[in-house]
């Protein structure tokens, strides 16, 4: 059984300007142990999707899923109670910005206790050991001391690493990452990503990964998921994403890293993504698809096969080739 | 080729906190910098949060005058008053700011932005002139002519970041800085502009200080690379040199730290211990040193010599292959 | 060229709304502002029109109606619709032609207090350290005095009048110019385009007034706004002390002054000219408020 | 945290002196002779003009006079009366806590309701109870308080005989006023019914004090809570799978908070301002009518005095204010 399974998920939002579809129909399956990354640009919808599972979008936000199970139970059709005694238990979060996560007002120790003390039984000490315990995990030097700090004496480094605690308090089924590393330097975020995977290895957690870092996904993870404008374009092993990508996007998306470029003028993918106001009809990449015609203009893809990376696309690619495919009706 | 601009031990130092109970702290922002600008060629500047990059950016384009050593342009001494009162120098060194939506102004139409440096500059300049070298300029950078009455607020990162080129080379300047030009923005848009900044290096034969923390970016750009770190270079040289044979432990542990797009890639990570040391509190000695995997005494003393012919490097136990 | 050009171009052309579209579809969602904004423009035109529509001059005197009712009580009469005041005079008219004096107050003040605290604020904003304490030090000094006994005491010094009233209450207003105008400026001032502007040689005036200036005028109109109705308040309560407009002047907080003593025997006298206050300033708060949500992004929603 | 509250008395201490420059200058600019006007007389003789000249030191220079004054506050000198020839000093002091009393009672009933209004408003944005609660405070906020008090007048005293018009208690009752609190000194009094007649001339005056400060806190909290509401470190706190309760009660009022003090600190100075109307309509024997009565009897001296005082008891509630504020936040506290 899947830990996290999703079937068509579709987030809205609704603006003085009318609605605007953040989250376009996208699955999302997590088994038990997985090790995943969600990947996308600006405005694909990525993190937006895990908020809502998480039941952290603002009011604004209507939610609609055909399923949405997390280790056997419905969260669609669970009370705010109910669903209060998964989060921060079994399913945790953190985020992209680990200085203006943490609450300005209370200490680091009281942040973490905080959760023991809503999803645990310990008593007062066993929270503070509990705590230590954590600190220590996440490789905080001198946890005792730091617990008494306030968030604004941390780095951003040692921010994202109390977050980690945190979120690690009450040993969670899945953790999500929300581009833990993006507002890191380099070499801290080196280190936060090996704590992240060394985790994962060792408490048989779930993690998702979402970032727009193709580098961080190589290194990382095992499974991908592209999204764009709001839909899931493609799911693949992480090697075999890098090796024959099947849909054109991610196709493109892979060819303009400066690193895989074989000469001074990059390959380019033309244009910028939809937004609310040009979203096109038909494919959604196919205004930027140097694949697309006018079929692709004109009808909604349906998802491939599973071999074919299930992309979204009426042709998708087979080592960079479109395969030709019987014209839906 | 000879220098367009060169810089001896440039500097600039800050001083924070100063108030009725508290004394002052000095911040050395930028601590001993030299380098050379070339016509046609591009000197990135890597180094993380903290190490001096940015101040280096706005030193050179004479925003804020250095506090020691000395900038040459076109074999001009920089005087203390930078570009304020002469407009030939302000003209020659030009910048890209990281940040595509708080660098063009909101109230500003396209064409008023791409117009303002000229009518500043050049007031002997007829106002149909300027429009028409602006509608020019704006072609030149990929957008449209009806671009030119729109405001900032209806383009894209992209885009903007294209006004923002375009702005900077109304000029004509010898020199651009790019101080982060793409990281703003999503990958599927970064090719285009880099490939709009390879070209306009091309046809103008433009030097390129790119100021950059994404080494993938830098690797594909550059000609030089100069590494810094907590306010000083501390590697400097050709860009092949520098990525195949790094010789300072820090570029080293850089170069490891930075992913790879390529699962098969065999990851030999330099795990570095600790944080960076905030520029209030530089360590003494060698920067670099409480992190440094191969610091001894030595390090700890003094900062080391920065040495070498093409490819220079600060270090006492550099890493020989 | 690479092939991006043509298609980015392609791409702009169904553009999101301008500006000042959105600033109206947002502000005309918020039903409030919209109230409030038709209040204001009827009483508007009311002081514009005022001599054209009320039924008599304000002072004309009807010895032989003292104190009558409104015409839905007993004893009320259409020819007074709301009544007379204790000399006979007409309440209506009285309350229409108030309306122009308290539009010319909030007009005068606001323009003379915007204008001041503005440029005060635009170069206290650039201004080296020490001016800029020295500025801040003075506006400090004006805030510690609570504003109607600042303006009571201003008044005492000019002399009572519906003028000195003016300047009274501009000066009290004018530090909340220069403190957000200061603080706009500040946090504009370090933004990316406007060293962009001085990297493209902009002098310092140009920078101040040009280009940050433009910039940090959301928060101040949302300002003048309010302060319409401060120096709408503000310059009633001078009259009702009697430090303001001097009677016989149809001001309405001197109305209401010179109806205090009836307030027992004819509420209408006070009524009135109080809900003329209320209201109009309450319009003009719902327009501010309205004003503020829609040029302030943080608070839109989304 | 020294270092903090150091720096704050920094930039008070040349406030205080702008501030008796200010004072110092009022008689100085009123228009005509101040001696004459001081001396509140219509002929003055040339023998009791020079000694109401020497007595008052206008014969020195102008900078003499400034320090002599200065030496005079800090002595606690702030010139006598001239209507009732006392010093200007005790008379402010026997009528402050009259004022005291009345702000405290309105400022006590602005927060005890704004905080919750707003808290409750900003929780259910957008519902019919936010937007019921804010329109009650914008009207409160755009409130003419000369009028409303008469209004709450014409119903509650002359309509409905609940309260009394005027005064602080009823003219039935004499007792000392030890604290000149009169809710306390007519408890002590033992009186049967005073305290109940304090608390009755209490009422109206105090809901028209508080009306004005009450719609700007409930405002003010709102928006402190909305804008906090939307910060990263709620939706963590909310990630955590913690009660609403707790994540507005707790993680949100804490930060929004901040503002809000300010904010109450800042209407202190409404409060002062708000006092003149109110005790000037319902005869309240404080500071504020006592101001207001002193500048229709010319009586400048107590103008001057009382001026002075009330600026710097604001300026005292700023400092306050703002050292609590680092208290309360721990940027500042800690650094």
């Amino acid at each position: 059984m899947p830990l996290l399974e999703i079937r068509n998920l579709t987030v809205e939002f609704s603006t003085t300007s009318g609605a605007f579809r953040a989250v376009d129909g996208v699955d999302i399956t997590v088994e038990p142990g997985d090790l995943m990354a969600i990947v996308g640009e600006s405005g694909s919808g990525k993190s937006v999707s895990m908020l809502a599972v998480m039941g952290l979008l603002p009011w604004t936000a209507t939610i609609t899923a055909d399923l949405m199970a997390f280790n056997g139970h419905d969260l669609r059709g669970m009370t705010a109670k109910q669903r209060r005694r998964i989060i921060g238990r079994d399913m945790s979060m953190i985020f992209q910005e680990p200085m203006s996560s943490l609450n300005p007002c209370f200490t680091v120790g009281f942040q973490i206790r905080e959760s023991l003390k809503k999803h645990t039984d310990l008593d007062r000490k066993g929270r503070q050991e509990r705590a230590v315990e954590l600190m220590k995990l996440v490789g905080i030097p001198a946890p005792e001391k730091r617990l008494g700090a306030f968030p604004h004496q941390l780095s951003g480094g040692m921010s994202q690493r109390a977050m980690i605690a945190m979120a690690l308090a009450c040993e969670p089924k899945l953790l999500i990452a929300d581009e833990p590393t993006t507002a890191l330097d380099v070499t801290i975020q080196a280190q936060i990503l090996e704590l992240l995977t060394g985790l994962q290895e060792r408490t048989g957690m779930a993690l998702i990964l979402i970032t727009h870092d193709m580098g961080v996904v190589a290194e990382t993870v095992k499974r991908v998921q592209v999204q764009y404008a709001g839909q899931k374009v493609e799911e693949q092993e992480v090697g075999a994403l890098f090796d024959d990508p099947h849909h054109p996007y991610t196709a493109a998306l892979l060819a303009a890293l400066p690193e895989r470029a074989t000469e001074r003028r990059l390959p380019t993918i033309p244009g910028v993504v939809p937004g609310q106001f040009d979203r096109p009809t038909g494919c959604l990449f196919s205004p930027r698809c140097r694949f697309a015609d006018a079929h692709c203009k004109a009808v909604e893809p349906v998802q491939a096969s599973p071999e074919m990376g299930l992309a979204l696309c009426h042709y998708p690619l087979s080592h960079g080739e479109p395969t030709k495919k019987e014209q839906a009706s | 080729m000879s220098a367009i601009l060169t810089a001896e031990n440039l500097k600039r130092h800050y001083e924070v906190g100063g108030g009725a109970f508290r004394s002052a702290a000095t911040v050395r922002a930028l601590d001993g910098a030299s380098f050379a600008l070339e016509p046609g060629k591009t000197l990135a500047v890597v180094g993380e949060s903290g190490c001096g990059k940015s101040t280096l950016a706005r030193v050179v384009t004479m925003i804020e005058p250095p506090s020691g050593g000395s900038l040459a342009i076109e074999g001009r001494e920089v005087g203390p008053d930078g570009a304020a009162k002469d407009r030939d120098l302000r003209a020659m060194v030009q910048i890209v700011f990281q940040d595509p939506y708080g660098s063009l102004n909101p109230r500003q139409t396209i064409g008023q932005t791409l117009m303002e440096p000229l009518m500043l500059n050049r007031p002997e300049i007829k106002a149909e002139e300027r429009e028409s070298r602006a509608r020019e300029m704006l072609r030149m950078v990929g957008l449209r002519d009806e671009h030119f009455d729109r405001y900032p607020h209806m383009f894209s990162g992209g885009q903007r970041q294209r006004v923002a080129v375009g702005r900077a080379l109304m000029l004509e300047p010898k020199i651009l800085v790019l101080d982060e030009p793409v990281s703003a923005l999503d990958l599927s848009i970064q090719s285009q502009v880099l490939n709009l900044l390879i070209d306009l290096q091309e046809k103008f034969q433009l030097a390129y200080l790119f100021i950059s923390h994404d080494l993938s970016v830098v690797r594909h750009l550059a000609d030089e690379v100069m590494v810094m770190y907590l306010g000083r270079p501390v590697e400097t040289g050709p860009k092949d040199e520098i990525f195949a044979h790094p010789r300072h432990p820090y570029t080293r542990a850089l170069l490891s730290a930075t992913p790879v797009a390529d699962p098969r890639h065999e990851k030999t990570r330099i795990k570095l211990e600790g944080e960076l040391p905030s520029p209030m509190a530089v360590p003494e000695g060698c920067p670099f040193n409480p992190r440094c995997w191969r610091a001894t005494d030595e390090c700890r003393r003094e900062f080391p010599p920065y040495e070498g012919e093409r490819h220079r490097y600060a270090c006492y136990h550099p890493i020989e292959e | 060229m690479s092939d991006a050009s043509s298609a980015t171009a392609r791409t702009i052309a169904q553009a999101p709304p301008s500006p000042l579209k959105d600033f109206w579809n947002a502000f005309s969602e918020n039903r409030g502002a919209t109230a409030g904004l038709v209040v204001f423009m009827l009483f508007l035109l009311v002081a514009i029109f005022a001599p054209l529509i009320s039924p008599y001059a304000p002072d004309t005197q009807f010895r032989d109606a003292l104190l009558q009712p409104p015409v839905w009580t007993d004893g009320g009469t259409w020819q007074f619709p709301l009544g007379t005041d204790p000399l006979g005079r007409d309440m209506l008219s009285r309350l229409i032609h108030g309306a122009r004096f308290s539009f010319f107050i909030g007009i005068v003040v606001v323009t003379v207090a915007t204008f001041f605290g503005v440029v005060i604020g635009v170069i206290a904003g650039f201004a080296p350290t020490w001016a800029d304490t020295l500025i801040m030090r003075v506006m400090d000094i004006v805030l510690s005095f609570p504003s109607l006994l600042l303006a009571l005491v201003l008044v005492a010094i000019l002399g009572p009048s519906l003028l000195n009233a003016m300047v009274a209450i501009a000066i009290v207003l004018q530090p909340h110019f220069v403190r957000l105008t200061r603080a706009a400026v500040l946090s504009e001032r370090t933004r990316d385009y406007v060293t962009a502007a001085r990297v493209a040689g902009a002098g310092k005036m140009r920078i101040m007034f040009r280009t940050v200036l433009p910039n940090c005028l959301a928060p101040i109109i949302v300002q003048a706004a309010l302060s319409f109705s401060t120096a709408i308040l503000d310059a009633a309560a001078l009259g009702f002390l009697g430090m303001g407009a001097q009677p016989p002047t149809p001001e309405w907080g001197t109305m209401l002054a010179e109806a205090r003593e009836f307030i027992l025997r004819a509420w209408w006298v006070v009524t009135f000219p109080g809900l003329c206050i209320l209201v109009t300033v309450l319009a003009i708060n719902l327009m501010g408020d309205g004003l503020r949500d829609a040029l302030d992004p943080k608070l839109k929603r989304s | 945290m020294l270092r903090f509250v150091l720096s704050r008395l920094v930039t008070f201490i040349p406030t205080f002196f702008g501030v008796t420059l200010v004072s110092f200058a009022f008689i100085r600019l009123l228009p005509g002779d101040p001696i004459q006007l001081l001396a509140g007389e219509r002929s003055v003789s040339p023998e009791r003009y020079a000694e109401l000249e020497a007595q008052l030191g206008f014969d020195q220079p102008l900078w003499q006079q400034y320090f002599d004054y200065l030496f005079g506050i800090f002595q606690g000198d702030l010139g006598t009366s001239f209507v009732t020839r006392r010093p200007v000093l005790d008379e402010f002091m026997a009528l402050f806590p009259a004022t005291l009393e009345l702000s405290i009672c309105a400022i006590v009933l602005a927060v005890l309701l704004g905080i919750p209004a707003g808290v409750i408003a900003a929780v259910n944005r957008g519902k019919f109870f936010d937007q019921a609660l804010m329109t009650t405070a914008l009207v409160g906020y755009s409130m003419p308080i000369f009028w409303w008090a008469l209004l709450l007048i014409i119903v509650f005293s002359s309509g409905l005989g609940w309260t009394p018009v005027s005064g602080r208690i009823s003219l039935m009752y004499f007792f000392d006023t030890p604290t000149g609190f009169m809710l306390i000194d007519s408890a002590m009094s033992g009186e049967p019914g005073a305290f109940r007649s304090a608390v009755s001339h209490l009422i109206l005056p105090t809901i028209v004090l508080a009306t004005i400060p009450l719609a700007i806190i409930a405002r003010q909290t709102r928006s402190a809570m909305l804008e906090v509401l939307g910060e990263d470190y709620v939706r963590t706190a909310r990630a955590k799978g913690l009660a609403p309760l707790r994540v507005n009660g707790l993680h949100a009022l804490r930060n929004a908070m901040i503002p809000v003090i300010t904010v109450i600190g800042l209407s202190v100075g409404t409060l002062l301002a708000g006092a003149i109307l109110t005790e000037t309509i319902f005869s309240w024997p404080g500071i504020g009518k006592w101001m207001v009565d002193s500048i229709f009897r010319r009586d400048y001296q107590a103008v001057q005095g009382g001026l002075l005082i009330i600026a710097v008891i604001v300026m005292l509630v700023n400092l306050t204010v703002d050292i609590l504020y680092g208290a309360i936040n721990p940027k500042i506290r800690k650094r």
